[in-house]
């Protein structure tokens, strides 16, 4: 997973994932505040470029995490250019009335708050967004899920990461047939392991003096004040530029 | 200050698929000795362990804990529970969070602190486990051995009195039993009592005062680890052999060459008594 | 499949957020009940998640010989209950969009709208029907599931359809756009998982 | 007949993620031979056995099966997944299937076999493991030792030549050592060339004829399990002490005890060579 290895690993890792989510929400206001499609562009490319150059994340890198929403975007653009004609015989396509204008909107938008979600993911792991997640009120019961998802979710991989090796080895996979069968197999018992490690999980829990809601301190931050008035300054000024540039 | 800290007098369980758990088990483990239980796989040596720390009731017989019998009533099991601390065998079952210090910050706060003491509590628990620069990282990125130690740092946070570690040398290579090692002696050090389980007989004699022998649910002996050699009997009895180093021992012995009183307990100290030294290099020292 | 992050205009991004909100509140309300009289419940739902994260990161081997991922919505609703899948379903949504950047924070709702509701709904839905219907236990799972797939798709089309009509042909010329350019990839997929989902279930029988 | 079964030449592999896999790495494995591949966790053990049966393919370098260059299409890879058997350290992640029998049979049905051939093989293969009579067992009611031995059957179904195998003796207790070494002696008896994986240096000295050390993604050096004694030097670069025998070995012969050229691979050798009996009680005989 590239987003979580980079979000480790950035020159941001330490500021207070509260800054970095503040200033992340102004760049989604910035972009759909903005009336303009080169402005939402302007938007974007900025937050971009303040990914790769300001955390330190490798252009290589960045491009590769974004390329399957570029890929819808692409898909997506062509129904928003062409239309579908009906009405003169046998369908066909033309070039859509304002369907470049509308375009322009959608994908600079698009691009831009792609980017402020990159901004946010690639510079802050998981596990401090859920900590700010905790920080924000969201209800206990969503979070004990998200803790117990992000931890466990490595453990399937894992899981999975094996067997399916295991089973290759065992030729597995030599044709489709063979793999869907294989696949089956694994996902059965990748099912049965759910209640097994839940249950082992509850044990564990209990073993550590747990009886309700799992409570987790959040990390702390240095500075955190600093960096929020920091984040949201200049999170003001690209929502001032976004909308001034009209 | 009772001198026994945990005892199981005549505890049966059976579990609810009917599968036999402890059977007449009777166990006594003193205040800061070290303890190794060791028995084949299902023995029962996970059973024991669950009810050493309330997790489970004995049907029949009763666990003390410093000497009163357990409350199993809500106060009572969180009282026990903070000072008999468990460690599991597979970290995967046992760490809820991804990112180390959280995990290991879970156990305290159930205990009802206060969050500076939980900071606190945390980064002790990581300094004593030697993972004190680990607390950012996330769990899914450490090894084997680093995920076992979070566990024990988990536990240790709450300050146990009795920590008990279910198979802690399994999958671990020779450098991380090391490190292992050398937390649990420091950990001694500070007189916590220690009990883990094993199935290694060799190591158990090296590193524990006293040796329990566990078979089909029940203990069978407990031995001082001094005295092994001449509980050959008992060892057969659950399937185990004399450690290696008895068996040379005596028969370096039988030719003269060591006194026939010396209680080597690793290769080192063998050796060392071969070379007619005084000192033991033995790194698990002698009792 | 996923709407990716920013796509909708705003109105719909708010419209959708709300949408899906009840439902995800409701699956809250009715696991608190099932935490209440069985504990152990609160870890199963979070290593639910992650099983269904993980399902969905699967290659599954398409009928037409290109690779997807089974969308696993059929398989966890009959599993847990479609009222418990909407919180789950969320909280996997809500980690695509900060694990891998699939889907998206302003797009979450529309998403878990189709993925988280009416895929699991559907799936129960189906089910129960052909069950009643007298339709074997296999094909029963095998509707469901990819039905399931199919609606979800269905769904996510209409979205974009309702967010985008077509200058000229409005909704319906739009709808037709998006379900026609996604269905190359969408309908093997939807067979495709039927049939993983028959295959698992099956094993499981065995176990 | 090629004498070198399975050969890396130069071989080097990185992971999608960056880490090291293995780096220019070179090994050869005879025919029928008996080999331990040891070195610490992420030394690339695990790496270098995906290579040898064809599901990770070197960046640069070649692998060499039975003398020719491995084929990686479709019909080459089916061809060496069934001449080379793999089975990895954790038999719950390996193990996937509802009953023992159906497990079994996983490896010989992707052959394409015919049901009676396939149910031919699959008891033939319990049988080899001690497990003949499990085959309608449900897998998770079996013991570890026991889950491993199926591993070890639905390999052997497949009726490989070379059977690899990734830490076998890891979490075994010391009944399910003995009964899997002699499973493995018995496998080596019908020709079946063995390389294990173990970080265990006793371990692998005792039982081994080649020992071949692992370090840093890099086959060090290869050496005869005889001539351990005077490779100190390669040990200790991959971090691995002398085996304790050879130590006492030599303290012993310093002593004049032994003499100078005794080769025990065991404490059960070492009390022979003791005892001036000529014959070895050590149950892994020397080459």
């Amino acid at each position: 997973m590239l987003i979580e290895q980079a979000a480790y690993a950035n020159h941001w890792r330490t500021i207070s994932p509260a800054a970095k989510g503040l200033f992340a929400a102004a760049g989604f206001v910035a972009v759909f505040a903005a009336g303009r499609p080169l402005t939402a562009a302007l938007v974007a490319g900025g937050l971009a470029l303040l990914t790769v150059f300001g955390a330190g994340i490798p252009a290589a890198r960045y491009l590769r995490v974004a390329a399957p929403a570029l890929f819808f975007l692409a898909l997506g653009s062509l129904s928003l250019v062409f239309s579908l004609d009906v009405s003169a015989g046998a369908p066909h396509w033309h070039l859509a009335p304002g369907g470049l204008a509308q375009l322009a909107e959608t994908g600079s938008r698009s691009l831009g708050a792609l980017a402020a979600l990159l901004f946010l993911v690639l510079t802050t792991p998981l596990s401090d967004l859920i900590g700010l997640l905790r920080h924000l009120k969201t209800p206990e019961l969503l979070l004990d899920i998200m803790v117990l998802c992000y931890r466990t979710l490595f453990v399937f991989s894992a899981a999975v990461h094996d067997t399916l090796t295991a089973q290759s080895a065992r030729l597995g996979y030599a044709t489709p047939r063979l793999a869907l069968r294989s696949l089956g197999q694994l996902a059965a018992n990748l099912t049965l392991q759910v209640w097994q490690r839940a249950a082992a999980l509850h044990v564990a829990a209990q073993a550590r003096n747990n009886d309700g809601p799992l409570r987790f301190l959040a990390p702390d931050f240095a500075d955190s004040r600093h960096h929020c008035v920091l984040a949201g300054l200049a999170g003001l000024a690209l929502i001032g530029l976004a909308v001034s540039l009209r | 200050m009772n001198d026994c800290l945990l005892e199981l007098q005549q505890v049966s369980y059976r579990y609810p698929d009917g599968s036999l758990g402890l059977n007449d088990c009777s166990l006594a483990i003193r205040r800061g000795s070290r303890n190794v239980l060791i028995g084949a796989n299902g023995a029962g040596k996970t059973t024991l362990f669950q009810h050493a720390n309330g997790l489970l009731r004995p049907q029949t017989g009763i666990v003390r804990y410093a000497g009163g019998a357990v409350d199993y009533g809500r106060a009572g099991l969180r009282q026990l529970r903070s000072r008999v601390g468990l460690v599991f065998q597979n970290p995967d079952r046992q760490l809820f969070s991804a990112s180390v210090a959280e995990d290991v910050s879970f156990g305290p706060l159930n205990l009802g602190l206060d969050t500076a003491s939980v900071r606190r509590r945390v980064a002790d628990a990581l300094q004593a486990v030697g993972m004190g620069e680990f607390g950012g990282r996330p769990v899914h990125n450490l090894s084997f051995g680093q995920k076992k130690r979070v566990c024990i740092a988990g536990v240790l946070a709450m300050q146990p009195e009795l920590l008990i570690l279910d198979e802690p040398m399994a999958g671990l290579d020779h450098t991380m039993q090391q490190e292992l090692l050398a937390v649990l002696d420091k950990l001694h050090g500070r007189g916590i009592t220690l009990l883990l389980a094993t199935h290694d007989i060799d190591f158990a004699y090296r590193w524990a005062e006293r040796i329990h022998l566990m078979a089909a649910g029940r203990c069978t002996a407990t031995l001082a680890a001094g005295e092994l050699g001449s509980h050959g009997a008992e060892l057969a009895a659950v399937g185990l052999p004399l450690p290696e180093i008895i068996t040379l021992q005596r028969a370096l012995a039988g030719h003269g060459l060591l006194s026939a009183g010396a209680r080597p307990r690793c290769a080192a100290d063998l050796l060392a008594a071969l070379n007619q030294t005084k000192e033991s290099p033995c790194q698990f020292a002698l009792i | 499949m996923h709407i990716m992050e920013g796509f909708l205009p705003f109105s719909h991004a708010v419209g959708w957020t709300l949408a899906a909100t009840p439902f995800v509140a409701g699956g809250l309300l009715t696991i608190r009940q099932r935490i209440r009289a069985r504990p152990e419940q609160r870890m199963l739902l979070g290593v639910a998640a992650a099983f269904a994260f993980v399902l969905s990161a699967l290659k599954l081997p398409s009928v037409t010989g290109s690779c997807s991922h089974p969308t696993g919505t059929g398989l966890g609703a009959l599993l847990f209950g479609p009222a418990a899948m909407a919180p789950i379903g969320a909280v996997v949504l809500l980690f695509q969009a900060l694990l891998l950047a699939h889907g998206g924070l302003t797009t979450l709702g529309a998403n878990i709208f189709s993925m988280a509701v009416v895929g699991p709904f559907a799936a129960a839905g189906v089910f129960k029907l052909a069950r009643s219907l007298k339709a074997s236990f296999a094909l029963s799972i095998f509707l469901a599931a990819s039905l399931a797939d199919l609606l979800t798709y269905v769904t996510t089309s209409a979205q974009l359809a309702w967010a985008f009509p077509d200058p000229a042909g409005g909704f319906i010329a739009s709808f037709a756009k998006f379900a026609g350019i996604f269905a190359l990839t969408q309908i093997p997929l939807a067979i495709s998982e039927g049939l993983l989902t028959v295959v698992i279930f099956n094993a499981l029988a065995r176990f």
